[in-house]
């Protein structure tokens, strides 16, 4: 029992970061509205950096901000910190995701003006014409 | 200055795009004089990084503030990417000559604007391909991305939803790259490319399931990115709805780029060995190439409009590359790499040769090219040659790469690639052949001609030389000498180049 | 005295609540109801992070974050409230436009191009 | 200890009108008294709680934790002027759009005498989406 | 077996739950406003989950990315879309049931495989041992920062960063190329906004009090990058998010008369410039690009306090592009690309 107990408790943010991008991508395939599509890649690249934060944490450890004893001497053990690496990574994603999310829904607002309206199958129908 | 000519070819674009911003309205031709300016200082800078590492025979590292690199980041040009960045800049600064008369019929406004996306995507292609860290590598690809979504967007009113896909397809391609990264470094905990590689020759490495996971991750979001045949449904669309410039600059570009990302995920992160021995599905992968390309070419016959043809000629172009890089022995190796620089300048040749056409007769069809020997022969010849490199005919580069691919496919015994590579060749003859016949021997008293074209029913063959600008021929002949150069030159380029760069153990 | 236990007894206590508030953003039924749950959640959230900086020993390191909360939420709200404020007013809407897009239109350089010639002659004819 | 004893008062205090305004956005009929119930008890918790986290702080007297405690009061001074002029935006952009008031007449033709039965025709389509 | 030492699971599980909650329900509402609002609740519970695995940089970037600028960009598209999806087509889900097929089929391939991982929150994992440790140690030595996650952004990996610039000034430039409108013909599917000068007191009586604090706190985040969670991006955001108020409190005209189109676009581009110029200078004094050491001479310090100097410096430029760039696009989006009338 402790064993399988363990075993959750060891995995369960990667689980959950799968979850979630399996989640976005679905929405992005099967949603017929792009603003639907845009949403679920939100989730799909969180979900992705979720997963790349996890790797960063260190049980027991604390932000990756060196502490300092009474002297002004920094505390530098390795495992008294999370590893700030990943959080180096995720911070440049997320500014990239950012600027991809203003770039779609720019997209988006130019799409609606041209074909009236943002439903897929309906801007293919529009295209046939 | 010469031992920061690595730096120098990335960052003078970004300082150009920078200052296309500022400087605001100062005309269109002060923009173009600056673009042309800097993507010329990026070749230069590349050009004399491409000479030192011949001339040394070793790549060069580049340290990023000093840094020693698996702390830091470093660049490492060797000679695969000193190769693919002298292609990568020589054809930006093409295409930035040719730009003169198309981007301005393009972007009426905001051409400043336009040139700096255009700087910024020289600047992301040079960074993907000189950078030695997995994960810069992400940082520039999405800027290459961004820069490359602004610039498809300046089509015409449809090219909207075509970009919004190609962002929605690129997005997830940059995604699973990012994810499969995220597998590599919980596995090693590295991001350095020859760090990654120290690391993942470790045996109980080689057997985990989570590096062949992350293997496939990558792999599979750079096939997104480079349209390898199921995955291409994005690109037809985009490219040839896009203005003419941009097309020139992306279609050659992008996809070429992300072949270059393949190849070094495949053999200098991970190894020959263990993609071909690990990886269970890597057999597979031949197929694929040859399924698209035949059905890449295949389906570029049964286009009407010129631009979609070519871009499904780049699909099945695709599919040479990812076959002679799976085919796993040297000559398919060394075809794949010589038909990356190949496929590159016979790729912008089409592309300018068709944009000058359309900028001509105004016409995209298929149509447009009735008589064009008569009326812009100098086009037409540029056409010629690069229609001969496309088939396959020996002057020109393109017999070379496609020798050196059925060599390897030969010698690997895949011969459905080998049937593939033929049928694929007969094809492309088929095509460019109505193609040149019709622009033979067409009529310009032809129904469907006098839509586009002028003087339509005089009945008489009264036929106008109306040859392209000068800024747009010039560069177009320039390309057309360098199939035949390159062709001429492949003994050199492989065995200076080529032969340097085949991985350990093929 | 250790208040440790007492604070995550808490933070899992207003976890619980915030759950309970997600049933009102998800269930909804009108947005400006969803608006409302997110404020709240906001407003938990903020609280939760102090509390995990106290937990942690560091809450000087986490008081940043939770005055950006307190700032940039209060934003979110507002612009939510602006568009249905603007909503609220009937007007009539005409979101289609021409095929081309203002921005791009090529066709006013393209005069110069025999063939763009012969196009508008054609289309001025009938 | 005495400054031990308030931290829990205030906290639990705290979480006690956090229940009370759960409940409240929860069970509340309509959405004018839902926004109530939030807008008061929301602001008034979390002032208790950041205050409880105020004494803690204080508990080892010092610059830096006087520091981190003007800080937390200065967090708690805008969400004293953040959360109701929110709720007050929130609430006028209902009033314009005539959101309907609940009264119990209207609850007593319902008869599951609950809210959800009558949303259907109760908001107007707009506010939906 | 320590697993009662570990982190708090119970918290961890409850905020994945409300995640995945939130992910379903807003790929699954009809209302695009609905599934936006909810997207702003999955950011704020990543942020808690990124706050409780002690990322404290990253969490502080997806409060004020999450929290202002998504929600805010997409109502403000939102304006100019039919608000509502239409039901899916039934005829054309052939291709789509067969890529969910296989999308499921590698999702239990990945979940499988979850198995081989190092276990999490490990500190024996080769992520947590290969790397990590020597910016640990080394960072404070070197660059006599606290802020390892600063110090690694701004300075180990500096060139990452300025292409992080880079990529929020492209998507600027993308935004304004694409919407910005010169002409007038097209006009808008919103009205003007009626005057509504007396119920507004509040709103503006509230901003005025909470913009000044709030561009002294976007600076103080930018300038204490090194010692506390913060830094360039996140101050810019807070900064640009303090126009954004102005714009929505007031109106956008009254929000460009002090922060107009072109300074906004001289910003984009100046931050990038000043990040970009000081890593060319430091190539001009004979370093590499983005040496800062090489400044220690010209400014009369050691080379520690040089590299602690040009991480400053560079987060300016970081700051004030990213402080332009979400302002652009909030111009852009937000009025539809005339400039006319925001939110």
């Amino acid at each position: 029992m402790d064993d399988l107990f363990y075993f959750i408790i060891s995995k369960y943010n990667y689980w959950a970061a799968i979850v979630l991008l399996f989640i976005g991508l679905f929405g992005i395939i099967v949603r017929n509205n792009l603003m639907k599509k845009i949403i679920g890649m939100v989730i799909f690249q969180t979900a992705i950096l979720l997963f790349i934060v996890s790797i960063g944490v260190k049980r027991g450890a604390t932000v990756p901000i060196l502490k300092f004893s009474l002297d002004k001497q920094p505390l530098l053990d390795a495992t008294a910190y999370a590893n700030p690496l990943p959080h180096v990574l995720i911070l440049t994603a997320i500014v990239v995701g950012v600027a991809v999310l203003g770039v779609a829904l720019a997209l988006l607002q130019k799409i609606q003006r041209v074909h009236g309206t943002i439903e897929e199958d309906e801007i293919l129908e529009d295209m046939r014409k | 200055m010469m031992d920061h000519a690595p730096i120098l070819m990335i960052v003078v674009p970004v300082f150009a795009s920078l200052a296309l911003t500022l400087i605001g309205p100062m005309g269109h031709r002060a923009a173009y004089g600056l673009l042309i300016l800097s993507v010329a200082g990026s070749l230069a800078a590349a050009m004399a990084t491409l000479v030192q590492v011949v001339w040394t025979g070793q790549a060069v590292h580049y340290r990023m503030g000093d840094w020693v690199p698996p702390m830091g980041i470093e660049l490492v040009i060797d000679h695969l990417s000193a190769g693919v960045l002298v292609m990568i800049s020589g054809c930006a600064l093409l295409t930035a000559i040719y730009s003169m008369h198309t981007a301005r019929q393009d972007n009426p406004d905001r051409l400043n604007h336009y040139y700096a996306l255009f700087a910024l995507l020289v600047a992301g292609l040079m960074g993907m391909t000189a950078t030695g860290d997995v994960f810069n590598l992400y940082v520039l690809l999405e800027i290459s991305a961004l820069s490359s979504y602004g610039l498809l967007a300046r089509g015409k009113g449809r090219a909207y939803y075509a970009t919004f896909r190609y962002l929605m397809m690129g997005t997830i391609g940059a995604s699973f790259y990012l994810l499969g990264v995220g597998y590599l470094y919980i596995m090693t905990g590295s991001l350095n490319m020859a760090d990654l590689a120290e690391i993942l020759k470790r045996p109980e490495l080689g057997a985990s399931v989570n590096v062949r996971i992350g293997f496939t991750l990558i792999i599979l979001g750079v096939w997104i990115k480079m349209a390898l045949f199921p995955l291409h449904a994005w690109m037809p669309n985009a490219y040839s709805r896009a203005g003419t410039t941009t097309a020139c600059l992306i279609a050659p570009l992008m996809t070429k780029v992300s072949v270059y990302v393949m190849l070094r995920i495949m053999f200098t992160v991970f190894s020959v060995d263990y993609v071909f021995q690990q990886i269970a599905w890597s057999r597979l992968v031949i197929y694929l190439a040859s399924a698209a390309a035949v059905l890449g070419m295949i389906t570029a016959l049964s286009q009407r409009d010129l631009r979609k043809m070519l871009t499904y000629i780049i699909v099945a172009e695709i599919g040479y590359l990812t076959g002679g890089a799976w085919l796993a022995n040297t000559a398919g190796y060394t075809g794949a790499v010589y038909h990356i620089l190949a496929d590159g300048l016979m790729t912008l040749c089409l592309f300018m040769a068709v944009g000058a056409i359309i900028y001509r007769t105004g016409v995209s069809t298929s149509a447009a090219m009735e008589g064009i020997f008569q009326r812009m022969p100098v086009t037409a010849g540029v056409f010629l040659i690069a229609a001969a490199s496309v088939v396959g005919i020996p002057p020109t580069c393109g017999f070379f790469s496609k020798w050196y691919l059925l060599q390897g496919a030969v010698q690997a015994g895949e011969w459905v690639f080998v049937a593939a590579l033929i049928i694929a060749g007969l094809v492309a003859a088929t095509l460019f052949f109505r193609l040149l016949e019709r622009a033979f021997f067409g009529r310009l008293d032809d129904p469907v001609m006098a839509t586009g074209s002028e003087e339509p029913h005089t009945g008489a063959r009264t036929i106008r030389l109306n040859e392209a600008p000068l800024t747009m021929l010039l560069p177009l002949v320039f390309t057309g000498a360098a199939l035949l150069g390159l062709g001429i030159y492949t003994n050199e380029v492989v065995r200076y180049l080529i032969r340097w760069s085949v991985p350990a153990g093929m | 005295m250790n208040l440790e236990p007492f604070f995550i007894a808490m933070a899992v206590a207003i976890l619980f609540l915030m759950l309970c508030n997600l049933y009102r953003v998800v269930a909804g039924p009108t947005v400006i109801d969803r608006m409302l749950g997110m404020n709240v959640i906001g407003t938990k959230t903020t609280v939760l992070i102090v509390l995990i900086g106290v937990i942690d020993g560091r809450v000087d390191l986490f008081i940043d974050i939770t005055l950006a909360y307190a700032l940039l939420n209060f934003i979110t709200t507002i612009a939510a409230a602006r568009f249905y404020q603007r909503l609220a007013q009937p007007a009539p809407r005409d979101p289609r436009e021409s095929l081309v897009a203002p921005s791009a239109g090529p066709e006013v350089e393209e005069v110069d191009t025999p063939a763009a010639v012969a196009d508008s002659v054609r289309k001025e004819t009938p | 200890m005495i400054l031990d004893i308030l931290v829990i008062l205030a906290m639990l205090t705290g979480l006690l009108f956090f229940v009370a305004t759960t409940v409240g956005i929860i069970r509340f009929p309509d959405f004018y008294s839902r926004v109530h119930a939030a807008g008061k008890g929301d602001t008034l918790s979390t002032t208790l709680f950041l205050g409880g986290a105020i004494l803690f702080l204080l508990r080892d007297f010092g610059t830096d934790t006087l520091l981190t405690a003007g800080k937390l009061l200065l967090i708690v001074f805008y969400i004293f002027i953040a959360s109701p002029t929110a709720t007050h935006a929130i609430i006028d952009a209902g009033y314009e759009f005539r959101v309907p008031y609940w009264t119990r007449s209207k609850k007593d033709n319902s008869t599951k005498g609950d809210e959800e039965s009558m949303d259907n025709g109760f908001y107007p389509e707009d506010l939906k989406g | 077996m320590t697993w009662d030492a570990s982190l708090l699971w119970q918290f961890d599980i409850l905020v994945l739950l409300m995640m995945v909650i939130c992910a379903v329900t807003a790929l699954a509402l009809e209302g695009l406003l609905s599934s936006a609002i909810v997207t702003g609740v999955y950011s704020f519970l990543i942020c808690l989950m990124w706050t409780h695995m002690m990322a404290v940089d990253v969490a502080f970037t997806e409060a004020a990315v999450g929290a202002a600028i998504s929600t805010v960009i997409f109502l403000g598209t939102a304006q100019y879309i039919s608000r509502w999806i239409k039901k899916d087509r039934p005829g054309e889900q052939g291709i789509k049931q067969l890529t969910i097929v296989i999308a499921v089929i590698c999702a239990v391939m990945m979940l499988n495989a979850t198995r081989d991982l190092p276990d999490w929150a490990d500190p024996a994992s080769p992520a947590s041992k290969h790397l990590s440790p020597e910016y640990i140690e080394q960072a404070y030595h070197e660059t006599a920062t606290p802020n390892v996650v600063t110090a690694v952004l701004a300075d180990y990996r500096s060139y990452d960063t300025m292409f992080e610039a880079v990529v929020v000034f492209a998507a600027a430039l993308v935004v304004m190329v694409l919407l910005r409108r010169t002409s007038h013909k097209h006009r808008k599917v919103l009205h003007l906004r009626p005057k509504r000068e007396g119920r507004d007191t509040v709103l503006r009586g509230a901003a005025q009090s909470i913009i000044p604090v709030m561009q002294i706190f976007a600076l103080y985040v930018l300038c204490h990058g090194h010692y506390s969670p913060g830094g360039g991006f996140q101050g810019g955001v807070i900064f640009g998010a303090s126009f954004i108020l102005l714009a929505l409190c007031y109106n956008l005209k009254f929000s460009m008369n002090r922060f107009r189109e072109h300074a906004v676009l001289w910003c984009c581009a100046g931050g990038v410039l000043l990040y970009a110029g000081i890593g060319a200078a430091c190539l001009g004094l004979g370093w590499n690009f983005l040496g800062y050491a090489a400044l220690a001479d010209l400014l009369g310090v050691s080379e520690k306090m040089a590299r602690s100097h040009g991480i400053l410096a560079v987060e300016v430029g970081v700051g004030i592009t990213v402080m332009a760039v979400m302002v652009s696009l909030y111009y852009d989006l937000a009025s539809g690309g005339d400039l006319e009338d925001g939110l």
